[in-house]
């Protein structure tokens, strides 16, 4: 693959990444919020704040962590704080500028299911829970997401609220006292989507090259609703992407490092 | 005051069929010998509390252990889900367990809580979230001054909490450091604690501000040298990311997670730990 | 994001009349060179909070800063009364403050629930104590789980605290080790924080949970070595003693303690703080 | 003064010590109780748990503290904590089972006042106030209590509950819903004194040597209660005696170590 090629996952990465400010304090989600943020922190904002809920405060990794507690979090933290303090202090304290989630089930308006598919109480599928996800969603100042696209994520109605977006629109969060922004921003694999700023539902406000409505549209079970003006999301720069690959390539050597234990 | 004794001893002294029992670890630290200890001493009926159950988890309940799970978040990190609980709460296999689910801020405030002897933690949170529905465990307190309302849960109060450590001292003081979690509160909120350790020294030598739980605020201290494998214990060796991605594997078949249990855990020993990090202190 | 500064600036920008403002530091490392800048710049009106006052806020109501004092033990440590707070309160000179009065364990879990960004803080106390009935900011919340009634007080939100530290890197991180008090707390739950420090070093190099205050936590950082005297700074100089006891006689009249104010405080600058500690530096 | 002669205030420090047990966690309160919990340490309970208000938990110093946070006690502290922690995790988590006070005035229930002499709103003496006593007093297990027998100091009726004893006596901690002991033993200069276990008054059960019980009777402004049987306080040994008077000279050399600063 040429550097001036690239994958829809790349670009989405790279595409949430230019979201976060030099100043933003960011609570970094483990999956493709990490890739963002560190990628983020290693192109244009140097300065950025990357929290981890393990505890591992304006952290620095040179590889991506595999799990929200790697060694390597702490290492290169300014500090790191237990876990209550983290949510007490750091997260309900307010001083989280963007929480970066990802999603394995989402709606229109940014409500979130990672708890179960199915019944609560007999579900098809028992998924991980909300972690962090459900003050996260409340308490930062404004939540990104980032996920792939398709039809089993991306639907009409989730199966639980696990976290709460915008909720059925509108001003539902302010009526629930909440006084966060929520989600302002979801950078897919195809698009950057916007919630509108009446009915707080998620509308593409650009494309990325290559991508055509029709293309959004197979792979969401809503349908999708486009900004009156809609743009072409920038290319990924020959920084970027070298950037992304070198610290893929780097997390890869690192993970596969450790032989396979007898146990675990 | 902290007892010095085998990790055996230790987990026939202080876990009762039925008790309510915290393993914690945030990632990093995760008391794996203790577990697999409670699994070949065969203990049942466990009310088990976790943040984030994962491999131990999934191998007391596919091994029929477990009552009850409270817990904020059920995830093989960085690889997927739990295919063990998975089995239990979709299938019933091997056995049906009840949930209790929080959100990780319930779960942090609520062992800080049980740390700081009151009955519940107060918090600002589950603003639309729909674990508040199905947890009645989740209410309310309004604040008498400013009319807001909070989320409110019960404290956390184990009846043991096992936890891994770095090293104690021969006074029974333990050192924790790197990502403490929240293991400080679950020893401090349990009735009784045992704590393995990668090594036993003369003196701590750590800075004054360092997460240190006093000897005499210990049950039992159990020389475990790589009793947190295959997750890390910082200092000592790194995070053996490939038994995580092959847990995976192992899980998914019943036969297969029961075969690699009789084989890793039930003919084991806690002194095989050791064993399975040299090639991870190698490669530190 | 921190900025660097010098200390008048930092008083100017940071403090204004009426403000409430927390001057912490639990015997260990009390802002005194920030009180003194504070008195020089002449700033009126103050509601001053402190678990703590001792010589610090003696100085600032014997000099008619404040309004009122939000404390929970008034005493010069080791010596006795503070007696220019004693003028104020039973003679009304220079002038009556107003006093709002609580435990250590309510003043600590107040500031606790500002850092956590709580509207109050929740424990298990006053039980039988009359302080209970003459401050109407104790009040009770219910146990929503068991029904046992607990104290309730309104979190402490300062608009400025101000702190002394031993030392911050070039980006703004403070360190503050030993004794650590409710400095942390104090600055997380301030508006805006200002903490004179020992020295400005290129890397903290301290322990992964030491108490660290991010840089962009905190909004003004002055280089005031000695700023601690007559307390001390764990690590760089003891505590005088000495001047605490003198202390007792210098605020027992109220001519002393206006001529000792100007010769010490009014017509000095922050840099005379250092050479305060000179003699202590080489005692320790 | 012989090695076998010794101040009343010596036969008040040792006979307090005596009372600590190696296994206790004691909450120490400053002046006479930190002279008494640190010879403890230095005589027969040399593993006794010393806390600090000021975080230090597990402290030995080599000489008394002027405040509760001197630098020594975090030299020699097993860990030191915040002061939110402090009271949070150890006070009110009922790990302590001695707490230590002095008192200004108190009454014949163990009631203490450091707040006010006369009206709280306008008061003739403004005294330092409660710190950490109101909590101390209904957390720890039980309550030793020592200071200097005056008529200023042990009176009828406090000025200000500052922190609660038995309050009227009998059952009164129990109707507030305190389950601790409150004050189990008092020790003044002239007398150990314990609460009578119906009425909870405060009652002389031995009396230090060469004292009478009229000696103990003027210098208490109630009248004083006396065991059916009460015994002679046993003499200081040498040891608890050569070991006092070392701290004494050790902490008054060290306090006296540094030169009056021009500035405080």
């Amino acid at each position: 693959m040429s550097v001036t090629d690239f994958t829809p996952d790349e670009m989405m990465t790279i595409t949430a990444a230019r979201a976060l400010k030099n100043t933003d304090v960011c609570f970094v989600g483990i999956g493709a919020p990490s890739a963002a943020c560190n990628i983020a922190r290693l192109t244009h904002a140097p300065d950025v704040t990357l929290i981890y809920e393990s505890g591992t405060i304006g952290t620095a990794p040179t590889v991506l962590p595999l799990s929200i507690g790697d060694g390597e979090l702490c290492d290169t933290a300014v500090t790191t704080v237990s876990v209550p303090e983290m949510f007490r202090y750091w997260l309900q304290g307010g001083r989280v500028t963007v929480g970066f989630l990802g999603a394995a089930q989402i709606d229109r308006f940014g409500n979130i299911n990672t708890t179960v598919i199915g019944d609560y109480d007999r579900p098809k599928t028992r998924l991980p829970g909300g972690g962090g996800a459900p003050e996260i969603a409340s308490s930062c100042g404004e939540i990104f997401i980032t996920l792939k696209q398709s039809k089993r994520a991306m639907v009409d109605k989730i199966d639980f609220f696990t976290s709460f977006g915008h909720g059925n629109g509108g001003d539902h969060r302010q009526r629930l006292g909440i006084t966060t922004k929520g989600p302002t921003l979801m950078v897919t694999d195809l698009a950057v989507w916007k919630p509108d700023p009446e009915t707080r539902e998620f509308t593409v406000v650009s494309l990325h090259p290559g991508v055509t409505r029709e293309m959004v549209q197979a792979e969401c079970g809503w349908t999708v609703r486009f900004a009156t003006k809609v743009i072409q999301t920038s290319r990924p720069t020959s920084t970027e992407l070298s950037t992304l690959r070198d610290l893929k390539a780097r997390t890869k050597a690192a993970h596969s490092g450790t032989k396979n234990g007898e146990a675990s | 005051m902290a007892q010095f004794m085998t990790l055996p001893q230790a987990v026939a002294e202080n876990l009762n069929a039925g008790d309510t029992a915290a393993f914690e670890g945030f990632t990093h630290l995760i008391p794996h010998a203790s577990a697999h200890e409670v699994i070949r001493q065969g203990t049942k009926d466990l009310a088990l509390v976790r943040m984030t159950p994962d491999l131990i988890y999934d191998q007391l309940i596919g091994m029929g252990a477990v009552r009850k799970l409270i817990f904020s978040y059920a995830g093989n990190p960085g690889v997927g889900l739990l295919r063990r609980l998975r089995d239990s709460v979709e299938n019933g296999w091997p056995n049906r367990i009840e949930i209790e689910e929080h959100s990780h801020a319930a779960m942090a405030n609520a062992y800080e809580a049980g740390a700081a002897g009151l009955p519940f933690a107060m918090f600002r949170g589950y603003l639309g979230a729909e674990l508040a529905q199905v947890n009645p465990n989740i209410r309310s307190v309004t604040c008498p001054f400013t009319g807001e309302k909070l989320a409110a849960v019960p404290a956390i109060r184990p009846d043991v909490t096992f936890i891994h450590a770095q090293k104690a001292d021969r006074k029974g003081n333990v050192l924790i450091e790197g990502i403490v979690g929240v293991q400080k509160e679950a020893v401090l909120a349990a009735k009784r604690s045992v704590v393995t350790v990668e090594e036993i020294v003369d003196d701590l030598w750590t800075h004054p501000n360092a997460c240190v739980l006093p000897g005499w605020a210990v049950t039992a201290i159990c020389l475990v040298p790589g009793g947190a494998h295959p997750s890390y214990a910082h200092g000592y060796y790194p995070r053996d990311n490939a038994s995580y991605i092959a847990w995976d594997k192992i899980a998914a078949d019943r036969d297969t997670f029961l075969a690699w249990m009789k084989d890793n855990v039930l003919d084991s020993t806690p002194e095989d730990f050791a064993e399975r990090i040299t090639h991870l202190r190698a490669a530190a």
